[in-house]
């Protein structure tokens, strides 16, 4: 009689490879497009500020400044038949992924012109055409979607990855866990991404996570799992190519941590009592535009004249979102129930 | 005992099967999804041989995630697929509530009707096998509630064999609630049943003193009941809700009209039931008709208990149908 | 503008946020425990300041695990404990269904009278803000279907202040619905505001024509359409139900019993809403008191839309009740 | 520029200290204790399968025949005023923890004797006096109950344990991820006690989990956590023990998982469809009460004697439950909805 195993186990977080590597330089046409992409989040999102502050926009209003290097990063390398899942604060991923700034405007209008036709607002964003699956204000509630989305996929052997993003602060949802799990164990095609900007609304990841090492958290459903700069655009894109490289080998999902901050409040009202401003200014210093900008001229692939270029293609794009979503109708209050059911044929 | 010509003898369990069994032949888009639907043959053993003849791809053994796979449902619908999802119990699926209301239900009108939800989930609901308070509830007319969703309750062998292949054609979210009382049900089928109508409820029995409003394990009391009732000289209509949302109103406000009477039988707890929904719209378009108040003949309001005698207690019999009607055939009208 | 003597100006957060800690201060036993409530302040500011007063232990910010808070606030309370659990938005409250439902209402029950669960769930509720479909429904009339809790719905300031402590003292879990379109409301409140009674609904316009039942966020709206209606020389009554379960179905009927008349106004769904409950209870006992039809005034039934104009239409409106009702006062009677 | 942890991270399995070692053998009244316990259980469940085919008992009946060690090993340490909370294969537990036979026979019968006066069934155990908190028929629903029961001991800094058990089934549901976070960032004093007896009904652990190594999950919370043969009365004892006293420290929750077997149905309909007869048989060798008999026998700590006179005892205990569960009486009917509410003062 020999009780089996008398010590405690635990997870091993010494045997973590995490060899660094120095980023290649990028095609320069490459690179403006990473740059031009990220810019046109961040005045999107610049604008979006305004626009509450002038009641056009309502509701709450998530912004993703800061954050830009990780959506630009991830959804570069999806291909157009790839789906995309996402959060609340999911403008910067509709961007990127094609959805027109005007439509997306349109919709935080509450616009019949918008992508959801005002129904949906800044939270549900949707797009067929790119396979865009949301907008989820649920914490966690879009996960389950992107299972049964790479299920599909397996099921029809299409060789197509469900890209589904969430905030760290969905790793303690019932549903992460669940998910996870039915990704790995049926091997699905998933890129689980998720954006890691330290707080969930107030709350710390440390106040909210016993263990804080969230790549140990997926290797414990037997998914491979690594950090990524998510301040740096090329190794968010890195990570997301290596991550969608693997899932499209077909030996189930990737799981990678964006290592993000957000540099706004958590919505448009947030006193922001929980963290210093010492620290939002420390993480400031690695602002993804500033620091890709950097590294370009460095590298002598960009210059003023592109900066200036760039910043008047994102600002017409954006004026004229502005302009579409303004001059954009209402709904009539009776189609208020149209789309509760599919409209069936001859119904 | 023989079948009649052109009818098989068939218990309701293997009518839902026979269903599973043609979708499944007919549509390589439809698969089957749950809790121990594959190997164990189903908790209730209604998938029973499908795993043999379909295999583990589309008959899809879950580990107990509800919210997951559901939501993969849900997923899977939205990739082209048509999933049957099963839940074991209607308890266990409120553990799935947050993706059948905040996903299923939600979508297509959150996305301007850009992404349709076309998603069958099946449950067990209901009492009677003293399985007791966390796996008994009759929330079926709960979740009728809920805007964007479909709710079935097949009572006959022929729904039980014909709703799930109408349900798959509906392009939004369908919820069928099988009485878990009514899968030993026997009963002749015709040999060619098939797909049924799910849009409007059916008169199970023709009457004309008062409308017996039933549904799901309930059909079977209020038929019982007013057999009871001729024996006593009042002539019950039954009416068999069959699809609980949306409620086929046409047909209710018509048999009232004619019956100038009702009694609604529900599994459900009295409180916030079907039967409120379906008393209130009778107030709202036949008051004028009535000759005396609806009658709700409902569930008891507390968790189900185990005893068999507290339980019989707890949900509608037959006698308490017949009193009820025999209040109202006193009143004044 | 200056409070009246004996009285203070103060929203319905700040009467919320003083009931809270008052509790706190009172019963060593009480503690709030939800997402954010402690260093963000509230996800609506509620609780904003208490963390500082009272500390961590006591002020105890959760993950986002609503299953398992709910959970821990039903075995705390059985542990001797007077948990206050807050659900930052009703549609969360999904995820916490199955501790709700199967544990919260039923344990007692199950138990054969051994464990109650002294436990509050606070959370918010309703349209008005823009939210859209995952963050503005209101499902406190859905909540009432459930036997075992205790559904409160404070409309008033001296509710928002009182309700909470009453409901600490009940041995048996409490929902509290808090509109959250209401928490700018303000107003004045007695300086001594206190605990309130909760078993009673309360008449909060006294009428004779017609009896418009609201509750919650639909209040205020019930309210404003009888001054309407009474420029039009109809005298309504407003009740308040204050408490959905179990509803006080006397006052209801007395007052329906008096007027001959009556409207509902429920921003949840109309099929399946409270609306509905109370209707049926209004036919079953005062009949032959009524004049006319009851009529509904409810939410529209699809899920929440953005856009402002369609959210107001979309929710029951001051307009739509006037209309409601000058269409029963036009009936025979 | 150098992106971060460029490895796929993986929990490792190498650093587990399984290191095994020879039970002591007990003192010899302790040892009967056990043996009488295991058999309590054992004679307790074959009655009620008796008793099942006879209609006496109805609903669902979970059977905890081959599992005798685990309840016995866990619940004997525990001190009167710690909480157990438990699944709806819980009579073995309610056993052992002192509710007496009767009141759970009685229970069994849907008497008004029965500990939960017949409203819960054999599902629903429940018994205030010995701090038993059902009997939960959801599975994973009891966790979190055991979560805030810890809670509040610990916010009233009385050093008691909840022990909290569980199937491996319930790995998968999200309210075990929900629980384990939640009782480990709060350092919260619950054993858990994974029941893995490889199967949830018809599900094999394999199908279930993309990680079958349970431990390991309960470390990716920081939980330490340790398997024991579940077969094996001593092991259970010793790993239970170890649990309780880490708890009892104050260091937070400790994770054992007793590996087990149920050698009947998971219920009583139930063709086992889902595992080869081979199998059940071979498990059946490692029958936890047949070979914690020939361990005693081998020290001479158990005779003939001891076997004949423990049945007799067992024997007419369960007489005597049968007897009074015959002669309960049924609640009457009036009383259906008696215990929706709290009986108040003066209501
Ligand atoms: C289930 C659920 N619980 C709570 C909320 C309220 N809420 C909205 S965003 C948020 C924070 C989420 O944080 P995280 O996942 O880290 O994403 P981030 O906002 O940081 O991008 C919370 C608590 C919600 N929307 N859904
Ligand atoms: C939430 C939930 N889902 C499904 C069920 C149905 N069910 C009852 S027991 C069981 C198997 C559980 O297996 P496990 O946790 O391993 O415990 P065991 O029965 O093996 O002791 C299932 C699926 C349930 N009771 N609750
Ligand atoms: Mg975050
Ligand atoms: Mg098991």
């Amino acid at each position: 009689m020999t009780p089996p195993g008398k010590e405690p186990r635990r997870v091993d977080r010494d045997r973590v490879a995490a060899a660094p590597a120095t980023a290649a330089a990028p095609e320069r046409q490459h690179a403006l497009n990473l740059m031009r992409e990220m810019l046109r989040i961040r005045r999107f999102e610049e604008k979006c500020a305004e626009l509450y502050s002038a009641a056009k926009i309502r509701g709450f209003l998530h912004l993703y400044i800061g954050e830009e290097a990780v959506a630009v990063g991830a959804i570069q390398p999806l291909e157009s038949d790839d789906a995309i899942v996402a959060t609340y604060r999911e403008h910067g991923h509709a961007l990127v992924r094609g959805i027109s700034a005007a439509s997306i405007m349109a919709e935080l209008y509450g616009k019949r012109e918008g992508c959801s036709r005002g129904r949906g607002g800044s939270m549900h964003i949707f797009d067929a055409a790119t396979r865009f699956y949301g907008g989820n204000a649920i914490v966690g509630g879009g996960l389950p979607l992107a299972v049964g989305l790479a299920l599909a996929d397996k099921m029809n052997r299409r060789p197509r990855v469900t890209a589904c993003f969430f905030g760290e602060g969905a790793v303690a949802e019932g549903e992460f866990h669940e998910s996870m799990n039915l990704a790995a164990l049926w091997k699905l095609p998933v890129a689980f991404f998720c954006e890691n900007n330290l707080y969930a609304m107030g709350t710390a990841l440390k106040r909210s996570e016993s263990e804080t090492d969230l790549c140990l958290k997926a290797s414990s459903y037997e998914i491979p799992a690594w950090p990524a700069d998510g301040m740096d655009v090329l190794a968010c894109e890195d990570a997301a190519r290596r991550a969608l490289l693997a899932v499209r080998a077909g030996d189930g999902p990737c799981f990678v941590e964006f290592r993000t901050y957000r540099f706004r409040a958590h919505s448009m009202y947030d006193p922001q009592l929980y963290r210093a401003k010492e620290e939002v200014e420390e993480w400031k210093k690695r602002d993804p535009l500033v620091i890709f900008e950097a590294f370009l001229r460095e590298r002598s692939l960009f210059d003023d004249d592109d900066l200036k270029r760039l910043e008047e293609e994102v600002g017409a794009e954006l004026a004229q979102a502005v302009e579409f979503a303004e001059a954009g109708t209402w709904e009539p209050a009776a189609e208020l129930t149209r789309f509760v059911y599919s409209e069936r044929a001859g119904g | 005992m023989t079948a009649a010509p052109n009818t098989v003898r068939i218990t309701y369990r293997e009518a839902m099967r026979q269903a599973l069994r043609e979708a499944l032949q007919r549509d390589p888009r439809v698969f089957l999804m749950g809790e121990d639907v594959g190997r164990y043959g189903g908790c209730f053993a209604v998938s029973k041989g499908l795993l043999d003849e379909f295999g583990p791809e589309r008959i899809r053994d879950t580990p107990l995630s509800e919210s997951a796979f559901v939501g993969a449902g849900i997923g899977a619908a939205m990739g082209g697929m048509r999933p049957i999802v099963e839940i074991m119990t209607v308890n266990f699926s409120l553990l799935a509530l947050d993706q059948i209301v905040n996903n299923a239900a939600a979508i297509l009108y959150m996305s301007g009707g850009q992404f349709n939800i076309p998603l069958v989930i099946r449950m067990t609901t209901g009492a009677g096998r003293q399985l007791a308070a966390q796996h008994s509830h009759s929330l079926e007319g709960w979740f009728a509630h809920i805007p964007g969703l479909r709710i079935l309750a097949p009572a006959t062998l022929a729904d039980a064999r014909g709703m799930l292949w109408t349900a798959l054609q509906d392009p939004d979210p369908v919820l069928i609630f099988e009485n878990g009382a009514l899968y030993n049900m026997e009963g002749e089928l015709a040999a060619d049943a098939g797909a049924v109508d799910i849009d409007r409820a059916a008169i199970r029995r023709a009457g004309t003193d008062v409308s017996l409003i039933a549904y799901g394990g309930s059909l079977g009391k209020a038929l019982e009941a007013a057999e009871a009732l001729a024996a006593a000289g009042v002539n019950a209509e039954v009416v068999d809700l069959r699809t609980l949302r949306p409620l086929d109103s046409a047909t209710i406000i018509d048999s009232v009209t004619r019956t100038h009477r009702a009694a609604i039988i529900d599994e459900g707890w009295r409180s916030g039931s079907l039967a409120a929904e379906i008393s209130a719209r009778i107030l709202e378009s036949a008051f004028y008709e009535l000759d005396a108040p609806v009658a709700r003949v409902c569930g008891a309001e507390a968790p189900m208990p185990y005893a068999k005698h507290l339980e019989d207690a707890a949900t509608p019999q037959p006698a308490a149908i017949v009193d009820a009607v025999r209040g109202m055939m006193a009143e004044r009208g």
